[in-house]
C-alpha cells in the first residue's frame, strides 16, 4: 500500500510538479514588465530540484510504488545533470526569447514539465513509468517546438516531430504489449527474471525489436533519425538546445532501463536477450556513425550540421552500450553527459550570437568571428574540438571510453568503424573552426555576442569546463561507475 | 472458439493498417492522426487480450493510461495542425518539405 | 622543484601562454616580450636537465607520477632518458629562435601567434617525457590544435587546404594507434604504462597488427614515403615559425615514437617488417631526392629534403634489427641507432635554419620561388655565408652536424648489407645536387630581378637567430661526443631490448 | 727528441686562425691586415713543417701518432681527431705549406685590386688548414673531413667571381663530381670499419693482413675479395679528387677560379690528395692485385688521353690544366704498379713545377691584361723576361729533361711500369711513353705561342686610362672572361712584367723545380726513406728492381740521354719547334687534315656533353616525372584527395535520402524495423 515515504522518495519530482504549476499561475498573474522574475524563479526552482535530488539520495537503490519508481545512482546522476543543464539552457534562452517575444511562461513551464518527464523516465521501474515519463517529455517537447507560433519552419518541424514521435511511441507500446504478453509482467525486474528463465520466445524478440525502434527514435539513431535535422533546424534554438542536450540523457536512461534492466545484460551470467540487442544496437551504431558523419559534411546550416553530428554521437553512445555490462553503461552515460554538456555549449553559442532579426544559423555567419570577438571564437573552437574528440578536450575521453567498452565486449570491428568515422567527422568540425579563424568576415552581417552578461558568462564557463574536465574527469567517471555498482 | 492468437492477429492487422496509413497517405495530415489513434488501439487490443487471458489486471491498467495519453496526444496534434494550417494554409503532407537535405 | 622539473617544462609555456594571450592585440610589444620571457625561462629550466640527468645509466630518470584516472589506472607519469633530454632541449632552444624570428614579422594578432607557439612547445615537451601511453597520445594529438591554427591564420594563400590536410592526415594516423593502445591496455590488464606494455607477451600476429597501427601513426608524422605528401604543402603554406617548429621538432616525434612504441612493445613484428621500413627509408632518400631536385619553391625543396633526411632516422632505427638479430653485431646497431638520434637533433638545427633563411628572404621579397632570386649575395653579403653554411650542412658536409648522423648510419648499414649503404650513401650526391643547385640559383650569379637589388641585409635580430642555429650546426659537427654521450647509454638499453623476443 | 702535439696543433691551426681573422674581421683589419695575418699564419705553419721534417729525417724523432680529442665513442667503435706524422706526412706538409706560402705572396700582386681581397686570403688560408688536416690525419673519419673540406674551399674558390655564370656552373660541377668520388670513398671507409672494426690508421694497417680470405657477399652467388672492395671504393674517392677518367671533367672547368687557386689547389696540392691517400693506404692496397690493376688502367688512360686534349687548347690555363690531368695520371700509374714512393716523389716534383707553370701563366695573364687566349699572344719574352725564363724552366721540368726534377720522377715511373708484370702494365707502358711525347709537344707549343714568334696582339691606348692591372678593379665583372676585353687581341696597354711579389715566387719555385729531384731521388725512391709509411709486398717491389741499376742521381741523369723517353720527348720538342716556331701554317693544315681527330679532341671526346645530357638533364627529367606522377598524380591526386572526393560524393548522395517528406521519414523507420526483424530472424535460424 503506497504510503508517505513513497511520496518522499519522489520528493524532487513532486516538488517540481508543484513548482511548475505555481510558475504557470504566477506567469499568468504577472504584468508584461515583471515577467523577468519568472526566469530567475524557474532557474532557482531547477537548482533547488537538483539539490533535493542529491540531498535525498539513498546509498544503493530504493523503489517506490511497488517498484514502479526506482531511485538509484543512475537516476541520481542523470537527474542532477538534466536539472543543471535545464538551468543553463534557461539562462541561454532568456535573451533569445526576449528578442523574439516568445512567451516566457509557456516556455519555462513546459520545459519544467518536460524535465519532470525526464526524471520519471530515468527512474522508471516498469514499462508504465517508462511510457508515462516518455510521453510527458515528448508531449511537452511537441508544444515547445511549436512555440514560435508564427514561424512556418517551426510548425513544420512540430508536425514532423509529432507524427514520427507518435509513430515511434506506438511501436514502443506495441513492443511493450508483446513483452507483457511473453512475460506476464510490466515490472522490469520481473520481466528480466522471466526472460532469464524463459526459452527461445518469438513474441519476446518481436517485442524487443519494436522497443528498440522506440529507443532508437528517442536517441535519434539511424535509421530512426530522420526527424532530427528538421526538428533541430525548425524549432526555436532555445528549444533545440533542450532537445539536443538534456533529452539525450533521458534517451540513454530509457535504453538502459528497457534493455539492461528489462531484457537482461551480460553481467553476472544473467544474459537474457543481451546478445540479440547487442547486435541490433551495433547495427544502429554503425548506421548512425555513417549517416551522421557523412551527411554532416555537406551541411551549410549550423543547426542542421549539429543535428547530424548529434546522430553520429548517438552512434558512439550506442557503441558503448553494445558492451552490455556496467563498464559499457558507465562509459555510455559518461559519453551522454559529456555530449550533453558540449552540445549545450554549441547551441548556446548560436543563441548568444543571434539577436533580434538575425539568426546566427548559417555556418558562413561565423566568418571571421575571431576578428569580431576572439573570446567567443576561442570558446567555439573548444566546443568544436571537443565534439571532434581531439584531446585534451572532454569529448575525447568520452570516445576513448566507449571505444574501450566496445573492444572489451569483443566488438573490435565496431571500435575501428568508430575510429574511421571519427576521421570523416573531424572534417566538418574543422570547417567551422576554419570559417571562424581563417576566413574574412562578411561585409553585410556582423556577428556580435548578446549584451546579456549572465548568458555570456555561463557560456564561457560551459565551454571552459570542456577544457578543464579534459584534465579532471576522473571523479565524474568514478561517479558514473559507482552508479552502475562498478 | 476465439483464442488469444485471434486477438493478437487482429492487433497485428490493425497495427499494420495504421503503419501503412502513416507512410502511404500523402494527402492529409488528419489521416495521420487517425492512423496513430488506430495504432494505439491495436496496442490496447493486445494488452487487453493478454491481461484477460492471463487473468492479470496490470495490462488493463496500462490501457487506461494509454487511452488518457492518447487523448492528450491528439489534442496537441490537432493544436499543431491548426498552427500548421495558419502558417501555410495547407495540411497537404506532400507540401510540407521546406526543410530537407 | 627538481622532482617536478618535467612538469614545469610542460606547463610553464602552456600557462605562460595565458598572459601572452591576455596582453591582447592592443599591446603586441608586451605580448612579444612576455612570450620571449617564457620561452627563455623554459629553455633555462630545460638546461637544468643536464646536471639533473645521469647519462651513464641511460635509465628513465627524473620520474614523477600521480594517479590521473585511478579507476582506469591511467597515470600522469613523466620521465626522461638521454634521448628525451636531447630532444627536449632542442625543442626549448628552437622555440626561442622561433619567437625571435617572428618578432616584427608577424603583425596580425602577434599575441595569438606567440600563445599558440608556447602551447605547442608545452605539448611537444609533454610528448617527449610522457611514459604513460595515454598521456603521450593526449599530448601527441593536442599539439595539432595550435599548429592547425598557426598554419591556418598566418599561412600563405593555400593555407586552408594545407592545414586541413595536415590535421586530417595526422589524425588519421594516430586514431588507429589509439585503437592499438586500447588493445594493449587490455593485454596489460589495465595499464597504459609503456613499461608494462613493453613487458606483456604478444603473438606475432598481434604484434604485426599493432606494428602497423603504430606505423600509421608515426610514419605520417616522420613522414615516410608514401604518406609524406602533407609535409610539402604544410611547409609551403606555414609561416616561417610554423615551418621551423614543424621540421625541427614535430617530425622528430615520429622517430621518437618508433623508439618508444614500436621497438620495445612489438620487437618481433618490427624485426619482421624491418625490411619494409628500410625499403621505404631508402626510397625516401633516393626518390624524394629526385623530387626535391625539381622543386621551384624553396620551402618545398627544403621540405622534401627533410623527408629525405628523416629517411636516415628510420633507416638507422630499423637497421638495428638486422644488425642485432641477424648479423649479431650489437655495437654496429648502437652506431646506427645513435646515428639516427644524432640525425634527429642535427636535422632539427639544419632544417630550422634553412627555413629561417628562407623566411628572411621571404620577408623581404614575399616570394619563395627560386626563379625570383639570383645574385642575392651581391646585396646580402652577411646573410649569404649563413645560407651557404646551412646548405652545406644540409648536404652533409663533414664538420657540420648534418654529416655526423648520416655518417654513422651509413657505416652501420654497410655492416648490415652493403647495398643498403650504397643507396643510403647516394644522398651524398643527390643531397648536394638539390641543395647546391638551389644555392647557385638563389645566391650566386648576377642580379637579374630588379627587386633583388632593393634587398636589405639581415638585421641584428636575424643575425642572432641565424648565429644561434649556426652554433648548433657547427658545435655538434665538430664535436658530437657530448651529444652522443648523452644518449649513448639509453640507446644501448634499447638495443639490448631488441635482442629479447616477446613471442 | 720527439715531436710535440703542440707543434702540430700550431701547424694546423695557425692558417685557420689567419683565415678566421681575414674572413670575419676582413673589414676591420683591411687588406694589408688580411694578407699579413694569413701569410703570417701560413709562414708559421711552413716553418714548423720544415722543422718537423728536419726532426724526422735528421733529428731522429720518432713517428708521431696521437689523438687530440674523441669525436664519438660508441661501443667498440671510436672516432677521434688526431695526428699521425711520419716522413710521408711531413713531406706533404712541407709541400703544401711551402707552395701555399708562395701562393699567398703571389696573390698580393695578382688580386691587388679585387674587391674580394680579404675573402680570397681567408679562403686560401682555410684551404691550407683543411689540406693539413687531411694529410696529418691519423684516422679515416678525419681524412674524410679534410677530404670534403678541401672540396668545399675549392667550391668556394672556383666560384670566387660569383657573378660569372661559367664560374658558378664550374664550381657546382666540381663539387658534384667530387661528391660522386666521395660516395665511393665513404663506402670504402664503411667497408674498412666493417672488415677491420676500426677507423684508426695504425690499427687498420696492423690488422690489414687479416683481410686476406675475407669476402663480401655482393650478390647471391658472387662474393668479392674484401681488400678489392675496400681498395676500389677508396680509389673511386681518389678518382674524384685527383680527377681521373671518367671523373676528370671538373678539373678543366675549375680554371674559372683565379689563377693562384689553379696553382695551389688544382695543380699542386688538393688534386694530389687522392695520390697521397692511396700511398698512405698502401698496406691495404697491396693486398689486392685487382684493385691495383684497376688503378693502373685508369691512371694510364688518364695520363695519355687527357694529355692529347692539351694539344688543341688555346686557353693558356687550360693547356696547363690538361697537363695536370695527364701528370696525375702518371702518379696514378705509379700507384698502380705499387711504386707508391715513385708516385709521391712525382707528386712532390710536380707540385713545384706545375705551381710554377700556373703562376707563370697567371703572370702572363696579368701582363696581357687578362687575356688568356694564346692565339693573341706571342713574342712576350721581351716584355716579361723573368716569367719567360721561369716558364721555360717549368716546362723543361715537366717535359722530363734530364737533371730537372721532373726527369727523375717521371723516368722512375716509366721504368717502374716497364718492370711491372701486373695485368694492364703493358697497356700502361705504351700510354706513359706516348704521354711523354704529348707532354713535351703541348709544353713547348705553349712556350712558343706565348713567348716566341711575332706578336699577335695590338696595343690601342684608350682615352679612359686606368693604369696597369688595376684593370681588374673596374673590369672585375667581365675582365676575367676568357677574352678579357671587348675585341680579342686588342690591349689598352703594352704587356709588362709583373711586380716583385709575383716574380719572386716564380723564382723561388723554379729552384726546386730544377734541383729537388737531383737531391731527393735516391733517398725517396730507393733507400726506403718513407720507412713503414709505405709498405710494398716483396713480389710487387718494382722500385726495388730499379734500385739495382741506379748508380746515383748524376749518373742517372747522364744515362737518361740514352733512354727512349728522352728521345720521345725530344721528338715532341722538335715537332713543336717546327710547327709553332718556324712554320705556324702547318698547324692549320694539320688541323684540317686531321679534322675528325681534331674535333674529337677539341670537344674533349664529348664526355661533358654526354654527362650533362645523361646526369644533369636526365636527373631533372626523372625528378619531374617522379614529382608529377608519383607525388602529385598517384599519392595526392588518386589516394589522398581522391578518397576525400569520394567521401564527398557519397555524402551528397546520402543527403538526398533526407527528402523532407514525412512519409519518407516514416518509411525509413519502417525499413529500419524490418531490417532489425529480418536481421534477428537470420540469427534466429
Amino acid at each position: 500500500m503506497p504510503g508517505i515515504n513513497d511520496i518522499l522518495i519522489l520528493l524532487p519530482e513532486a516538488y517540481l510538479t508543484v513548482a511548475a504549476c505555481v510558475l504557470l499561475v504566477l506567469d499568468a498573474c504577472l504584468k508584461a514588465g515583471q515577467k523577468g522574475a519568472v526566469h530567475w524563479l524557474s532557474v532557482l526552482v531547477l537548482l533547488v530540484g537538483a539539490y533535493l535530488v542529491v540531498s535525498g539520495q539513498p546509498d544503493g537503490s530504493i523503489t517506490a510504488f511497488s517498484g514502479m519508481f526506482v531511485r538509484d545512482g543512475v537516476a541520481e546522476v542523470l537527474k542532477v545533470f538534466s536539472l543543471l543543464l535545464m538551468a543553463v539552457i534557461f539562462i541561454y534562452a532568456r535573451p533569445y526569447l526576449k528578442d523574439r517575444a516568445i512567451p516566457f511562461g509557456e516556455f519555462y513551464t513546459l520545459s519544467i514539465f518536460a524535465t519532470i518527464g525526464i526524471m520519471f523516465l530515468v527512474s522508471a521501474g516498469s514499462l508504465v513509468t517508462v511510457y508515462l515519463g516518455l510521453e510527458l517529455l515528448t508531449l511537452s517537447s511537441y508544444a515547445l517546438v511549436a512555440l514560435n507560433r508564427d514561424s512556418r519552419l517551426s510548425s513544420e518541424a512540430a508536425i514532423k516531430y509529432f507524427v514520427l514521435g507518435a509513430l515511434a511511441s506506438g511501436m514502443l507500446l506495441y513492443g511493450m504489449s508483446m513483452v507483457y504478453g511473453a512475460t506476464h509482467s510490466l515490472d522490469l525486474h520481473a520481466i528480466h527474471a522471466a526472460i532469464v528463465g524463459a526459452e527461445w520466445h518469438t513474441l519476446l524478440l518481436f517485442g524487443l525489436v519494436f522497443m528498440i525502434v522506440g529507443i532508437g527514435f528517442k536517441l535519434g539513431a539511424a535509421p530512426f533519425h530522420m526527424w532530427i535535422p528538421d526538428v533541430y533546424q525548425g524549432s526555436p534554438t532555445a528549444v533545440t538546445v533542450f532537445i539536443g542536450s538534456a533529452q539525450k540523457l533521458a534517451a540513454f536512461a530509457m535504453a538502459y532501463r528497457l534493455l539492461s534492466t528489462g531484457m537482461g545484460d551480460i553481467a553476472g551470467g544473467t544474459t537474457g536477450l543481451a546478445p540479440q540487442w547487442q547486435l541490433m544496437l551495433a547495427v544502429l551504431a554503425v548506421l548512425s556513425l555513417a549517416i551522421g558523419n557523412l551527411v554532416a559534411l555537406v551541411q551549410t546550416n549550423l543547426k542542421r550540421l549539429l543535428a547530424y553530428s548529434t546522430i553520429s554521437h548517438m552512434g558512439y553512445l550506442l557503441v558503448g552500450m553494445v558492451n552490455a555490462g556496467p563498464e559499457g553503461y558507465s562509459a555510455s552515460m559518461f559519453y551522454a553527459v559529456s555530449y550533453a554538456l558540449t552540445s549545450a555549449a554549441a547551441f548556446g553559442m548560436i543563441l548568444v550570437l543571434s539577436r533580434a532579426g538575425f539568426e546566427c544559423e548559417e555556418i558562413d555567419d561565423l566568418k571571421g568571428l575571431n576578428q569580431r570577438s576572439p573570446w567567443f571564437a576561442f570558446m567555439m573552437l573548444l566546443v568544436m574540438f571537443s565534439l571532434a574528440g581531439v584531446p585534451p578536450l572532454f569529448g575525447f575521453f568520452g570516445k576513448l571510453l566507449v571505444l574501450k567498452a566496445a573492444m572489451d565486449a569483443g566488438f573490435l570491428w565496431l571500435a575501428i568503424a568508430g575510429a574511421v568515422f571519427a576521421i570523416i567527422g573531424l572534417y566538418y568540425y574543422l570547417r567551422v573552426v576554419k570559417v571562424m579563424y581563417f576566413d574574412q568576415p562578411n561585409e553585410g552581417t556582423d556577428v556580435r555576442a548578446t549584451p546579456d552578461a549572465t548568458s555570456r558568462i555561463v557560456l564561457s564557463l560551459n565551454a571552459i569546463a570542456l577544457l578543464v574536465l579534459g584534465f579532471t574527469w576522473s571523479p565524474l567517471f568514478a561517479w558514473c561507475q559507482r552508479a552502475f555498482g562498478g | 472458439m476465439i483464442t488469444l492468437s485471434h486477438y493478437i492477429v487482429l492487433g497485428a492487422i490493425l497495427f499494420c493498417i495504421a503503419v501503412a496509413g502513416v507512410f502511404i497517405n500523402r494527402k492529409n495530415v488528419i489521416v495521420l492522426l487517425m492512423a496513430i489513434e488506430l495504432m494505439l488501439l491495436a496496442v490496447n487490443t493486445n494488452f487487453v487480450a493478454f491481461s484477460r487471458f492471463f487473468g492479470d489486471v496490470q495490462g488493463q491498467v496500462f490501457v487506461f493510461f494509454i487511452l488518457t495519453v492518447a487523448a492528450a496526444e491528439s489534442a496537441i496534434g490537432l493544436a499543431i495542425l491548426v498552427l500548421l494550417f495558419r502558417n501555410r494554409s495547407t495540411i497537404n503532407v506532400a507540401e510540407i518539405d521546406s526543410m530537407k537535405g | 622543484m627538481s622532482n617536478h622539473l618535467l612538469s614545469l617544462l610542460i606547463w610553464l609555456p602552456i600557462i605562460g601562454a595565458i598572459p601572452v594571450l591576455l596582453a591582447g592585440a592592443g599591446r603586441p610589444g608586451l605580448a612579444r616580450w612576455l612570450a620571449l620571457l617564457v620561452a627563455v625561462a623554459t629553455f633555462a629550466a630545460s638546461l637544468a636537465l643536464l646536471p639533473g640527468y645521469d647519462a651513464t645509466t641511460g635509465t628513465m630518470q627524473l620520474a614523477e607520477s600521480f594517479s590521473w584516472i585511478p579507476s582506469l589506472g591511467i597515470n600522469y607519469s613523466l620521465a626522461v632518458d638521454g634521448i628525451s633530454v636531447a630532444l627536449i632541449i632542442l625543442t626549448t632552444f628552437t622555440q626561442i629562435l622561433v619567437i625571435v624570428g617572428a618578432w616584427e614579422v608577424i603583425q596580425n594578432k602577434p599575441h595569438q601567434y606567440m600563445a599558440a607557439m608556447l602551447v605547442l612547445e608545452g605539448c611537444m615537451v609533454g610528448v617527449f617525457c610522457a611514459t604513460d601511453a595515454l598521456l603521450f597520445y593526449v599530448f601527441f594529438e593536442a599539439m595539432l590544435i595550435p599548429m592547425f591554427v598557426i598554419i591556418g591564420i598566418w599561412g600563405g594563400p593555400r593555407r586552408v587546404y594545407a592545414t586541413l590536410k595536415f590535421f586530417i592526415y595526422t589524425f588519421f594516423g594516430s586514431i588507429f594507434m589509439l585503437i592499438g593502445l586500447i588493445y594493449l591496455y587490455h593485454k596489460t590488464g589495465g595499464s597504459f604504462a609503456l613499461a608494462d606494455m613493453a613487458k606483456v607477451p604478444l603473438t606475432l600476429t598481434e604484434q604485426s597488427w599493432l606494428f602497423f597501427a603504430f606505423l600509421l601513426g608515426f610514419a605520417i608524422k616522420v613522414p615516410m614515403v608514401p604518406v609524406h605528401t602533407w609535409l610539402p604543402d604544410a611547409h609551403v603554406e606555414a609561416p616561417t615559425g610554423g615551418s621551423v617548429v614543424l621540421a625541427a621538432v614535430m617530425l622528430k616525434i615520429g622517430g621518437y615514437g618508433f623508439l618508444r612504441f614500436s621497438l620495445p612493445i612489438v620487437p618481433d613484428a618490427s624485426e619482421h617488417f624491418a625490411w619494409l621500413i628500410i625499403l621505404l627509408s631508402l626510397i625516401a632518400v633516393c626518390y624524394i631526392g629526385y623530387v626535391a631536385l625539381v622543386q621551384g619553391d624553396m620551402k618545398k625543396l627544403v621540405a622534401y629534403s627533410s623527408i629525405a633526411h628523416m629517411g636516415f632516422v628510420t633507416l638507422g632505427i630499423f637497421i638495428a634489427f638486422m644488425l642485432v638479430r641477424e648479423a649479431n653485431n650489437p655495437d654496429a646497431a648502437r652506431l646506427g641507432m645513435q646515428g639516427a638520434m644524432v640525425q634527429m637533433i642535427s636535422h632539427g638545427f639544419i632544417s630550422g635554419a634553412m627555413f629561417s633563411c628562407i623566411g628572411v628572404l621571404y620577408d623581404r621579397l614575399h616570394s619563395r620561388q627560386i626563379k625570383d632570386y639570383g645574385g642575392v649575395i651581391n646585396v646580402m653579403p652577411v646573410f649569404a655565408p649563413f645560407y651557404v653554411l646551412f646548405a652545406m650542412a644540409n648536404s652533409g658536409l663533414p664538420g657540420t652536424s648534418g654529416f655526423v648522423g648520416e655518417f654513422m648510419v651509413i657505416l652501420a648499414s654497410f655492416s648490415a648489407n652493403p647495398w643498403i649503404a650504397l643507396f643510403a650513401a647516394f644522398t651524398l650526391i643527390i643531397g648536394a645536387a638539390y641543395t647546391l643547385w638551389m644555392v647557385k640559383r638563389v645566391l650566386w650569379g648576377d642580379i637579374t630581378n630588379p627587386h633583388v637589388k632593393e634587398l636589405t641585409d639581415v638585421n641584428g635580430r636575424e643575425i642572432f637567430m641565424l648565429s644561434a642555429f649556426a652554433a648548433g650546426v657547427l658545435v655538434f659537427g665538430i664535436w658530437p661526443e657530448p651529444l652522443v654521450h648523452l644518449m649513448d647509454a639509453s640507446v644501448a638499453r634499447i638495443v639490448e631490448q631488441l635482442a629479447i623476443s616477446k613471442v | 727528441m720527439s715531436l710535440s702535439l703542440s707543434i702540430l696543433l700550431t701547424i694546423a691551426l695557425a692558417p685557420l686562425a689567419g683565415a678566421i681573422l681575414a674572413g670575419f674581421f676582413g673589414k676591420v683589419i683591411g687588406r694589408a691586415g688580411a694578407h699579413s695575418a694569413t701569410i703570417l699564419g701560413v709562414a708559421i705553419a711552413c716553418g714548423l713543417s720544415f722543422y718537423v721534417l728536419y726532426q724526422l729525417v735528421w733529428g731522429g724523432a720518432a713517428n708521431f701518432n696521437q689523438d687530440v680529442y674523441t669525436w664519438f665513442e660508441i661501443g667498440r667503435f671510436h672516432a677521434s681527431v688526431g695526428f699521425m706524422v711520419d716522413r710521408l706526412t711531413a713531406m706533404m706538409m712541407v709541400v703544401v705549406t711551402f707552395v701555399s706560402l708562395l701562393v699567398h705572396l703571389y696573390t698580393i700582386g695578382y688580386m691587388a685590386d679585387d674587391p674580394g681581397y680579404q675573402r680570397f686570403f681567408s679562403y686560401i688560408s682555410l684551404f691550407t688548414f683543411s689540406m693539413l688536416m687531411l694529410v696529418m690525419s691519423n684516422n679515416f673519419m678525419q681524412l674524410f673531413f679534410g677530404w670534403e673540406a678541401v672540396g668545399l674551399v675549392s667550391y668556394l674558390l672556383i666560384g670566387f667571381w660569383y657573378k660569372r655564370p661559367t664560374a658558378i656552373f664550374a664550381n657546382l660541377k666540381a663539387f658534384l663530381v667530387n661528391r660522386v668520388g666521395d660516395f665511393g670513398f665513404l663506402l670504402g671507409i664503411s667497408a674498412v670499419l666493417y672488415f677491420l672494426g676500426t677507423l684508426d690508421y695504425q690499427t687498420a694497417f696492423d690488422h690489414a693482413p687479416t683481410l686476406v680470405g675475407k669476402t663480401l657477399q655482393i650478390t647471391q652467388n658472387h662474393a668479392w675479395d674484401a681488400a678489392t672492395v675496400i681498395g676500389i671504393c677508396l680509389f673511386i674517392g681518389a678518382m674524384g679528387k685527383s680527377a681521373q677518367v671518367p671523373l676528370h671533367v671538373w678539373l678543366p672547368d675549375s680554371m674559372e677560379g683565379p689563377t693562384p687557386i689553379s696553382a695551389l689547389i688544382h695543380a699542386a696540392t688538393m688534386v694530389t690528395a687522392g695520390i697521397f691517400m692511396v700511398a698512405r693506404m698502401s698496406p691495404i692496397f697491396e693486398l689486392s692485385e685487382t684493385a691495383l690493376s684497376f688503378i693502373l688502367v685508369i691512371g694510364s688512360t688518364t695520363a695519355f688521353f687527357t694529355g692529347l686534349i692539351g694539344i688543341v687548347q688555346n686557353d693558356i690555363k687550360r693547356v696547363i690544366a690538361y697537363s695536370t690531368l695527364s701528370q696525375l695520371g702518371y702518379m696514378t700509374v705509379a700507384l698502380g704498379v705499387s711504386a707508391y714512393s715513385g708516385a709521391v716523389f712525382h707528386l712532390m716534383t710536380h707540385a713545384f713545377f706545375k705551381a710554377l707553370l700556373f703562376l707563370g701563366a697567371g703572370s702572363v695573364i696579368m701582363g696581357m691584361h687578362h687575356e688568356q687566349d694564346m692565339r693573341y699572344m706571342g713574342g712576350l719574352r721581351k716584355y716579361m723576361p723573368v716569367t719567360w725564363i721561369t716558364m721555360w724552366i717549368g716546362s723543361l721540368a715537366l717535359a722530363g729533361t734530364p737533371f730537372f726534377s721532373g726527369f727523375y720522377s717521371k723516368d722512375a715511373i716509366i721504368e717502374a711500369v716497364g718492370e711491372s708484370h701486373r695485368w694492364g702494365a703493358t697497356y700502361a707502358h705504351w700510354c706513359v711513353l706516348g704521354g711523354v711525347f704529348v707532354t713535351s709537344l703541348y709544353s713547348f707549343r705553349l712556350l712558343y705561342m706565348t713567348f716566341h714568334g711575332k706578336e699577335r696582339f695590338t696595343v690601342e691606348h684608350k682615352a679612359h686610362g686606368h693604369h696597369g692591372h688595376d684593370a681588374h678593379a673596374d673590369h672585375h665583372d667581365d675582365a676575367h672572361d676568357d677574352h678579357g676585353h671587348g675585341t680579342p687581341g686588342v690591349l689598352e696597354h703594352a704587356p709588362h712584367e709583373s711586380p716583385w711579389v709575383v716574380t719572386v715566387p716564380l723564382v723561388l719555385l723554379s729552384i726546386p723545380s730544377i734541383l729537388v729531384g737531383l737531391f731527393t731521388v735516391k733517398p725517396m725512391l730507393f733507400d726506403g726513406w718513407f720507412g713503414k709509411a709505405i709498405q710494398v709486398k716483396e713480389e710487387n717491389n718494382v722500385l726495388g728492381e730499379l734500385a739495382h741499376e741506379f748508380h746515383g742521381a748524376v749518373a742517372a741523369g747522364l744515362h737518361g740521354f740514352t733512354q727512349a723517353p728522352f728521345w720521345i720527348a725530344f721528338a715532341g720538342f722538335a715537332v713543336a719547334t717546327y710547327v709553332y716556331l718556324f712554320n705556324p701554317s702547318v698547324a692549320d693544315k694539320a688541323k684540317n687534315a686531321l679534322k675528325p681527330v681534331y674535333e674529337l679532341l677539341n670537344h674533349k671526346y664529348w664526355i661533358d656533353e654526354l654527362y650533362f645530357a645523361v646526369f644533369a638533364k636526365g636527373g631533372v627529367k626523372l625528378g619531374e616525372g617522379l614529382s608529377k606522377v608519383g607525388d602529385q598524380a598517384i599519392i595526392d591526386g588518386a589516394l589522398v584527395n581522391g578518397s576525400a572526393g569520394l567521401v564527398q560524393r557519397i555524402a551528397g548522395g546520402a543527403r538526398r535520402l533526407q527528402s523532407g517528406f514525412l512519409f519518407h521519414y516514416a518509411f525509413a523507420m519502417i525499413l529500419g524495423l524490418i531490417l532489425l526483424l529480418g536481421g534477428y530472424w537470420l540469427i534466429g535460424q
